[in-house]
């Protein structure tokens, strides 16, 4: 699946999208973000504070008990500061 | 309905044209523009760039604006948001509302630009004179949003 | 503070731009354009015609004009009221705010024109195909202005 | 004491604006409507509904029972409908 990342969370990971193929044990949001947290140091940095961390399924916004099965584009960001 | 993701700059009286046409049931026209202070709580602001996700931002803007049309009568809306570098005195955000009333009118533009504030994929990164940051996301505005999920429907039938 | 009664059209692009100059302090700018409709409940109206009070309408939006300021951290309000004879597609009525946050510049505008359909000695005849008759008051802009004496200040620190 | 009627008032009235001295008697807003309605059929339709008129003493808004003594200016209106 392929995963982006924006803002602060982007600058963290050091890079923008990757395409990744999680265990079949990560099933929700909050699984992923913990698979990815796992990574290496960089990971980990970004996901440190997780709770702060939003998601999107396919462009929609999600919450972290979200299941992740199907979705084609996974978003990791902090929270918005548009407008 | 229009809504655009756009580096350029916009110009509020053409999109208001625009969206009027050659309408006369049109009573009241609320305008919303957004720019760039030179100043965030204090701290000088040299710049700030604004960083989106394409696609979400303008599937996630259009989807509050099919509400924002469903809770009032609305006769046009436009939503013009811009990404990219800005310097303070830049239009950041234009929302512009129309209806037969005006109470109608100032309630989708509120409801828009707070929602906008809260749910729309936008993030900002602020120069300071010597550093470089991003903005944090302010419990005004999630308190701001908040009230249209208790809130009901249209206000009145003011014009 | 700009107050103007006047006969001609009015630029709220224009306006826009005098009002800010060259500050940098200026977050949100909200306008509401007023514009004739071409029916009221129903029926067609094919023209109109204010009337005012000269002095009186100055005066009257003035003191709603250092209210509004007392009331909300404003940056610059611009009051454009259109007296003489109007089709239906023409601008009335224009109001500005600007402030640092969005909340203060929306709230302000609302109050603003909730007085001004209340307050300010203006009255409106309207042309049908055949007839022609005095605008009568609305009950619910009345209850629209009442709410701003019951109602506080400042409604927030969004920006 | 100058008086300006405005609308509906002004168009039954027949006039924009006069100058009338009242009898010592007329002492408030709504003892002046009261005697310009006994002038004459004009004045007496036009302050026929006295409930309705709307008033301004040197153009600031003035209840029924404000005194207008020193008034130089009395204003008689509709309900505004203004913006």
């Amino acid at each position: 699946m392929k995963i982006l990342y924006f803002a602060w969370v982007r600058e963290r990971v050091g890079k923008a999208e990757e395409t990744v193929e999680p265990p079949a044990g990560v099933a929700t949001v909050a699984d992923l973000m913990e698979w990815l947290a796992g990574r290496d140091e960089a990971y980990a940095y970004a996901f440190e504070n997780r709770r702060v961390i939003r998601a999107a399924l396919d462009q929609t916004h999600a919450r972290p008990e979200a299941a992740i099965a199907g979705a084609r584009e996974i978003a990791f960001f902090p929270p918005m500061t548009g407008g | 309905m229009t809504v655009r993701i756009q580096r350029e700059p916009f110009d509020p009286a053409a999109e208001v044209k625009a969206l009027i046409g050659r309408r006369t049931d049109i009573g009241a026209v609320v305008t919303f523009t957004g720019i760039c202070r030179g100043a965030d709580d204090g701290k000088p602001v040299a710049a700030m760039t604004l960083e989106h996700y394409p696609g979400m931002a303008e599937a996630e803007i259009e989807r509050h604006v099919v509400e924002a049309q469903a809770r009032w009568p609305l006769m046009g809306v436009t939503v013009i948001h811009r990404h990219g570098r800005m310097v303070p005195g830049d239009d950041i955000v234009l929302v512009v509302t129309m209806s037969s009333h005006r109470g109608d009118a100032f309630a989708a533009a509120e409801f828009l630009m707070d929602y906008l504030k809260t749910r729309a994929p936008f993030w900002k990164k602020e120069e300071g004179p010597e550093e470089a940051g991003w903005v944090t996301a302010k419990a005004d505005d999630d308190a701001a949003a908040a009230r249209w999920a208790a809130a009901g429907t249209a206000t009145g039938s003011q014009d």
